[in-house]
């Protein structure tokens, strides 16, 4: 392998790594810290994607667009947690995986009901549709380099609230106390809400800034639901440094199982790995919550 | 400040209480005796709201609470310390106490240290961690935090040590000459016979006697009927 | 007099924190040994190395002079070591009775068994209604677990450790959260298995230990700092300033 | 009975699901041309998802023969779903008529009288891009295509055909979506051209994956049946300059296509794909087969003949059935252009084949086979 | 915090409650005579239908059997199923083109007989569920969820890469198990019957394996792992003896599912699909042997009416599911009998 190759695919690696630790950051909030197995999650990346491409074809301007869509997304999130996911709270995981699985295929068919089963087409404007040399005789894709960019600097910023926060601290807290922690003056309900809405408007990022790359088509949703799960289960459940860590390495073994490997070592790498970690830490990597 | 009148409450289709009255003034400290079962946790979940009533008032400082959040009820000024701990696992001890703490008030971080010195040394541990004892301190501690201004301790002095115990109703002692009011259930019936205003005898879910402690310890028949001494 | 259980200079670490520390222990055959100590002084940390659920850092617990430092739960089950829980932990779904049942066919050790109905073999129901007879359950025996009163789960949790006929009975604070009646009855009833069982006992109430043990351990940041008779360790100095206080607990806040 | 069913699967869900919904257009509105009926019978079509899943096909394929027993089945776009439903079809003694998926175990050995594709052998298309690639002088190849039935076709037919050297041949996951390795793996290879074939959703994400990576300009790009019109929309301009072999184009200059395009465009307001066009074509066959009939299907041995002799007008011009039943007929070579009213179109460059007819023919031994 | 306005439908008194005996043995009788009735009314699809929903049960009951009375939610059953599939497969393949198993060290000539690789198809599974077993039985609740969905895709994958199998398009069986002539297995009713014999036989060893001794500590641990072990239980031998068993029964549904639709591609042995038959459980209920039977007729009978009418059939369906597990709680069988968990 050459040197530039080399850094081309760890970009790449890197690149799809920040894009699955935010939809797993999202998937850690509800499942890791609420409780909730929210299959679901995969949707709101879809949602994310295609709120953005037609914003996009409408407003023009791109972070106009990442921004709406992502707020929209968030919004579309809380709704859904109020009407179809609040009684799943307290329900075994297995109810809670097959009502979510449910929600994914209405999700699916609604969208391709509403934009037809026709990928989207996403062109984006001016100099973030091209290539830029990275170091000598590399030239990367512009929106790659920005989806690393977007994806640290929202990895920063929910360490920072998760750990240094009281509002983190509550997060954390989560389900685990919730009946003792409302009667001590917090509004548990309020802030899971927020919690889950956040979880949903950050896939949402996810999906718009994937949307560029990816075909925008109904159930692009699932293949990154898995992978962004397996990031939470070898991270341990419930922790974003273990998600963010987690996210990284799945990105790099898959890039680059992808490229080294005979082919079905390539498409198991990542399985492989979760099950040689899981084997090894049955908790994960890092089991405590923080 | 909290008076309850005729209070009825249950889980899902079994009733519990069936009408419990009790009042609390300012500055007052007051118990709820009773053998195992017979309502007081269930009283205190429901003046929280953590358990709906089905019938009856509570009013606290004069505002009718019953159906309210428990975090509203909360945010009215009721610090609860509830049986069995109930403190979170995951977060540090520390984080335990101020992810909740409430001001302004007489009670901030360093007091409760001061009073349990054992929390300060712990206090980057995480919740789970605790032994049974610590997690009482730590529960007791959380309570404080809120600032209340009715201190509800359920079952507060389970599970620790003689020694530290006795550090409890001393402190119990102190909060009280502060004009703390509190609402007391314990099982130490000696130490709350000297602590405490006025005490409520439940049974099946009623009131059955209410008295001063030296109308209790002029009746030692009542303890041992309602309460196996 | 033959020590059943010895600990050796046992030591748990969680981090930087010394639960055990080169802790040392001897429980004869037959005695009741209680164990007293300050909130985290190590009791249970210590009970659970026992019992096996949570390893030791350094040390060796020996039974019956053999090494069981290393053997998981399950292996010091069958040889001869029962505990109850701090926290009631029984079968919720199942009656009283299958409760017991179910530790009875443990004993047993015929549990590959996969046609013939279990709940209707004679071969573990009558041991196992003997032993809810043992404890006062007889009359509950049909109930679900869950459906018991906070201190029948307690009494069921100790017939079904009784079902392996154990030598050693681990307890752990046995009494927690009864009331004063309840407590009574167990009481009682550890009366009686005292005379058959050795048991390691953890309590908080001093009433009860003075009444049921022989010898008492007092536990101090992790260490045995005294041993002896219940009238050696009433009167000690060091146990009175690290646990007991300088007078008898309720009388304390008095001079507050 | 009064009506005449026709068993419609195709993907009509996942990432192949522009291909689906064009064919079951095409043909809708083939059937709909002709009065909404075939053979002059009233036509009710039972349109099938098959998800994109051999095994949901051939599923879906067992129930339209045996409880809504339909004589003819037809619609499957993808190969690998189409060799595992055509044998319940065949069992059955039902016929089944290929409007896309052709795959060459059906045009071989596998053949069967009661099997039709009028679109394509599989590889028949990239076997004349093998010959143009030869014919501009190509000498260093390099190869991509999904791991399935229809990929193995294609590079097949193409190194059937193209004499120069294969760089790399590199088959990557069916409904891959990120293609940034394989791209990091092209670049470091830096080879003469590209051939891909990536249909249906796979095409969007690799096209625009290619553009954004800036190889397109770098590396010259052909490919067959992945920048249509059911994929070109989701590529967009990232297709532009793209060459293609095909043996149809919404270009294609003849009244009978011209008729069809601009019907098909009022109708479903988009350009129709060679998909749509074959099912308009499938479902004409199938109307002027059953006239020929006297509206009946009688029995699959007589409708399998009426297929086989009727004469029937193709919108994409010359086209008969090979002894195989896979069709005889011409490719053109096509280029992703504007067009006047500034839409992505795939205008002809050139004819390459004339009356070609597939390698497998040859295999095919079936009673009949007599040219 | 109370949720009074979700209320359970089991709860509702106005359903009329079946005793779960008459459950099934109606169940059982409706199943023998099906094939009679439809070709009196002349639908045969429906014993196609029928047959294929029996299959998916034995699949569900071997699910249910870990999942409801061990505490297992595995993700792969669906995987145990495609590999006793590709067994028969691979086997019927190999002797119809008289190419031996393997030549080294010795030759072993392959067979179409079922006698031969209907068993060998669920020893394989349980091969399989064994190794799998062994590893993700280390690991609890959403951990073991996903360790078996992560082998369950690397068998997913590994048929994928089997190019000399079909690869990624799947395969088909180019005939039905032989059987020395003694059944037909090319007749439809023929094999309805044997399928319906198999789902018997299956059920019974399953009904009495979960009243057993063995039972009685998948049970036991099921509700309290940290007591049995403390009782003296090894759980985990129980628990891999259980999954074990499961996937050899998967094995054998795989097995009929092969020869019922004679195709098989990696597909089926997606995730996705194992998810399908936790729901035919968890709809069908959990904790009994019944409700999984009940849940594949529920749910194939759903999808079959449903996509019937639209192709966007998902749009209710995906709700529908949500609803099923928020009001039905213990699933069909506790909506028919009254009854849940444990009370089998
Ligand atoms: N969550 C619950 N669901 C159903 N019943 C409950 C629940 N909690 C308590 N109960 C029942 O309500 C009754 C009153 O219980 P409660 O906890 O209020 O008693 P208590 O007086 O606090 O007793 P203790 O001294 O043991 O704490 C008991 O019979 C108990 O079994
Ligand atoms: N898993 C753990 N990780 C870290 N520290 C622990 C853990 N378990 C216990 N500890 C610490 O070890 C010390 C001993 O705890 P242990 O539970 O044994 O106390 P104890 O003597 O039983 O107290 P109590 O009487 O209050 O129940 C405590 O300080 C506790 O914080
Ligand atoms: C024409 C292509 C888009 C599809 C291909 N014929 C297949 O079988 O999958
Ligand atoms: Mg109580
Ligand atoms: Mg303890």
């Amino acid at each position: 392998m050459t040197i530039s190759l080399f850094i081309e695919q760890t970009l790449n690696g890197l690149q799809f790594g920040v894009m699955l630790f935010l939809i797993a950051a999202g998937f850690t909030l509800v499942f890791g810290i609420m409780n909730l197995v929210n299959l679901a999650h995969g949707s709101f990346y879809m949602i994310g994607a295609y709120l953005f491409a037609t914003i996009l074809q409408r407003v023009g301007a791109f972070w106009v667009s990442v921004l709406l869509a992502v707020i929209l997304t968030g919004f579309i999130g809380a709704l859904l947690e109020r009407v179809a996911l609040k009684p799943f709270y307290r329900r075994p995981y297995l109810d809670q995986v097959l009502a979510t699985l449910g929600l994914i295929l209405f999700f699916n068919e609604l969208t391709r009901i509403i934009w037809g089963p026709q990928p989207l087409n996403v062109t984006l404007p001016g100099a973030l549709n091209s290539s830029i040399p990275v170091i000598a005789g590399i030239s990367y894709p512009v929106i790659r380099l920005v989806i690393l960019a977007v994806g640290v600097l929202v990895a920063l910023l929910l360490y920072l609230i998760i750990a240094k926060t009281r509002t983190g601290m509550l997060v954390r807290a989560g389900a685990s106390n919730r009946t003792f922690i409302g009667a001590l003056g917090i509004n548990v309900n309020f802030v899971f809400s927020c919690a889950f809405s956040v979880g949903a408007a950050l896939a949402g990022l996810a999906g718009a800034l994937a949307a560029p790359i990816l075909a925008v088509e109904a159930g692009m949703g699932e293949s990154v639901l898995i992978f962004a799960l397996i990031v939470v289960v070898i991270g341990g459940i419930g922790s974003f440094r273990g998600a963010f860590a987690a996210a990284i390495l799945v990105g790099l073994i898959d890039t680059f199982g992808r490229l080294l490997l005979p082919p079905l070592f390539g498409d198991i790498s990542v399985y492989l790995l979760m099950a040689a970690i899981l084997s090894w830490r049955p908790q994960g990597l890092f089991p405590a919550n923080g | 400040m909290l008076s309850v009148e005729n209070l009825e409450s249950g889980y899902g289709s079994s009733r519990v209480l069936f009408g419990i009255s009790l009042s609390i003034q300012s500055g007052e400290v007051v118990t709820m005796l009773g053998r195992n079962g017979m309502g007081k946790t269930t009283t205190v979940h429901t003046l929280l709201g953590i358990v709906q009533p089905t019938a009856g008032h509570i009013s606290f400082h004069g505002q009718p609470i019953a159906g309210l959040q428990p975090y509203r009820i909360c945010r009215l000024g009721i610090g609860l310390v509830p049986e069995g701990r109930q403190i979170t696992p995951n977060l540090t001890v520390e984080e335990n106490l101020v992810a909740t703490a409430r001001g302004p008030g007489p009670w901030v971080l360093s007091e409760v240290y001061r009073l349990f010195p054992r929390l300060k040394e712990r206090r980057r541990f995480m919740g789970a961690q605790l032994s049974g004892g610590e997690q009482q301190m730590l529960a007791i501690s959380r309570a404080l935090l809120t600032n209340p201004r009715l201190l509800i301790l359920d079952e507060a002095t389970e599970g620790l040590a003689p020694l530290i115990r006795e550090e409890i109703w001393r402190c119990i002692w102190e909060l009280k000459k502060r004009g703390q009011s509190i609402l007391i259930i314990d099982k130490n019936i000696d130490a709350l016979t000297q602590i405490a205003d006025r005490h409520y005898i439940i049974e099946k879910g009623r009131v059955i006697w209410q008295g001063s402690s030296a109308q209790l310890q002029a009746h030692p028949e009542l303890s041992q009927r309602h309460l196996g001494v | 007099m033959t020590d059943l259980l010895q600990v050796d200079n046992l030591t748990k670490r969680f981090g930087g924190l010394l639960a055990s520390n080169a802790l040392n222990l001897r429980v004869a055959k037959g005695e009741t040994h209680a164990l007293i100590g300050p909130n985290g002084a190590g009791k249970s940390t210590l009970m659970n190395q026992l019992s096996g659920e949570i390893a030791p850092t350094e040390g060796k617990i020996r039974f019956k002079a053999q090494d069981i430092t290393g053997l998981p739960v399950y292996a010091r089950t069958a040889l001869g070591i029962a505990r109850s829980y701090q926290m009631t932990t029984i079968f919720n779904g199942f009656s009283a009775l299958e409760n017991v049942m179910l530790a009875v066919q443990a004993h047993q050790g015929h549990s590959f068994h996969f046609w013939s109905n279990a709940r209707k073999e004679s071969s573990l129901r009558s041991p196992a209604a003997d032993l809810l007879a043992r404890v006062g359950l007889q009359s509950r025996a049909n109930v679900l677990a869950s459906n018991l009163a906070h201190g029948e789960q307690r009494q069921l949790e100790i017939a079904m450790a009784l079902a392996s006929e154990p030598e050693l009975l681990l307890l752990d604070e046995p009494l927690a959260g009864m009331g004063i009646e309840d407590s009574a009855q167990i009481i009682q009833l550890l009366e009686t298995l005292k005379q058959h069982h050795t048991i390691l006992l953890i309590e908080h109430d001093m009433n009860a230990i003075f009444s049921l043990a022989d010898r008492v351990s007092v536990l101090v940041y992790g260490t045995v700092i005294a041993t002896g008779t219940v009238d050696e360790i009433r009167a000690n100095a060091e146990v009175q300033k690290a646990y007991l206080g300088a007078k008898q607990e309720e009388k304390g806040f008095q001079h507050a | 009975d009064d009506t005449i069913k026709i068993g419609f699967i195709a993907s009509l869900s996942g990432s192949q699901a522009t291909l689906g919904r064009d064919l079951l257009d095409g043909f809708q509105l083939g059937v709909d041309s002709l009065g909404g009926k075939l053979g002059g019978v009233p036509a009710e079509v039972l349109a099938r998802d098959d998800q994109g899943k051999p095994d949901v096909g051939a599923q879906a394929a067992q129930k339209l023969v045996e409880r809504d027993r339909v004589p003819i089945v037809t619609g499957i776009n993808l190969s690998n779903v189409l060799l595992a439903a055509v044998p319940k079809v065949l069992d059955a003694d039902r016929i089944y008529l290929s409007i896309n998926a052709g795959p060459s175990e059906l045009a071989g050995k596998g053949c069967s009288p009661h099997f039709f594709n009028v679109a394509h052998q599989n590889d028949t298309v990239p076997e004349a891009m093998g010959l143009h690639l030869n014919q501009i002088g190509v000498k260093n190849l390099y190869i991509m295509a999904p791991n399935f039935a229809a990929g193995k076709d294609m590079v097949a037919g193409l190194k059937r055909t193209y004499k120069g050297q294969v760089a790399a041949e590199i088959y990557t996951q069916f409904g891959q979506l990120d293609y940034s390795a394989e791209l990091a793996k092209l670049r470091s290879v830096k080879p003469d051209a590209l051939f891909v074939f990536y249909p249906g959703g796979m095409g969007v994400n690799f096209f625009k994956q290619l553009a954004q990576a800036g190889l397109k300009g770098e590396i010259p790009v052909y490919t067959v049946f992945s920048t249509d019109q059911d994929t070109l929309p989701g590529i967009g301009d990232a297709a532009l300059g793209i060459e293609s072999t095909a043996y149809w184009s919404e270009q294609l200059d003849n009244p009978l296509n011209k008729k069809f395009v601009a019907d098909f465009e009022k109708t479903y307001k988009r350009i129709p794909s060679p998909r749509a066009a074959m099912g308009y074509d499938g479902a004409r066959l199938i109307d002027a087969a059953l006239k020929q009939n006297g509206g009946k299907f009688v029995s699959a041995d007589s409708f399998a003949k009426a297929l086989r002799t009727v004469d029937f007008k193709s919108i994409r011009g010359d086209f008969k059935f090979n002894t195989n039943n896979f069709p005889i007929q011409d490719h053109y070579l096509l280029k992703v252009e504007k067009d006047a009213q500034g839409r992505l179109v795939n205008t002809v460059v050139k004819t390459i084949t004339t009356a070609y007819a597939d390698a497998y023919a040859g295999q095919c031994k079936m009673a009949h086979a007599k040219p | 915090m109370q949720m009074p306005f979700f209320k359970p439908l089991s709860r509702f008194a106005a359903i009329p409650r079946i005793p779960p005996q008459v459950l099934v043995a109606a169940i059982a009788l409706m199943l023998a005579l099906f094939p009679v009735l439809a070709h009196i009314i002349d639908t045969p699809f429906y014993v196609t239908l029928l047959t294929r929903i029996m299959i998916f049960g034995i699949v569900a009951v071997s699910l249910g059997f870990i999942l409801g009375f061990a505490g297992l939610v595995c993700f792969g059953q669906a995987a145990f199923a495609g590999v006793g599939a590709y067994v028969v497969l691979i086997m019927s393949d190999h002797a119809l083109n008289g190419v031996p198993l393997m030549t080294w060290p010795f030759t072993i000539q392959s067979t179409t007989s079922a006698f031969i690789t209907w068993p060998a198809a669920m020893l394989v599974s349980a091969l399989v569920a064994l190794v799998i077993g062994l590893i993700a039985l280390r690991t609890r609740g959403v951990y073991f969820i996903m360790l078996t969905l992560a082998f369950a895709q690397m068998i997913y994958f590994f048929f994928i890469n089997l190019d000399a199998y079909g690869g990624e398009d799947g395969m088909r069986l180019a005939e039905r198990s032989s059987t020395s002539g003694l059944l037909n297995l090319n007749d439809h009713v023929v094999f309805y019957y044997v399928t319906f014999v198999i789902l018997a036989l299956v059920y019974i060893f399953l009904r009495r394996a979960v009243n057993s001794r063995f039972g009685m500590v998948l049970r036991g641990s099921r509700q309290n792992e940290r007591r049995m072990a403390a009782l003296g239980y090894s759980s985990f031998r129980y628990k891999l003896t259980a999954f074990v068993i499961a996937g050899a029964i998967a094995g054998l549904a795989g097995a009929l599912m092969i020869n019922h639709g004679k195709f098989i591609s990696p597909a089926f042995m997606h995730w996705v699909r194992s998810s399908d038959i936790i729901a035919m459980v968890v709809i069908g209920g959990t904790g009994n042997l019944m409700g999984p039977v009940l849940g594949a007729a529920a749910i194939l009978g759903l999808e079959d009416v449903l996509s019937g009418y639209t192709e966007h059939w998902h749009l209710v369906y995906g709700p529908l599911l949500l609803l099923g597990v928020l009001f039905a709680r213990r699933g069909l069988y506790g909506l028919l009998t009254g009854r849940g968990a444990d009370n089998d």
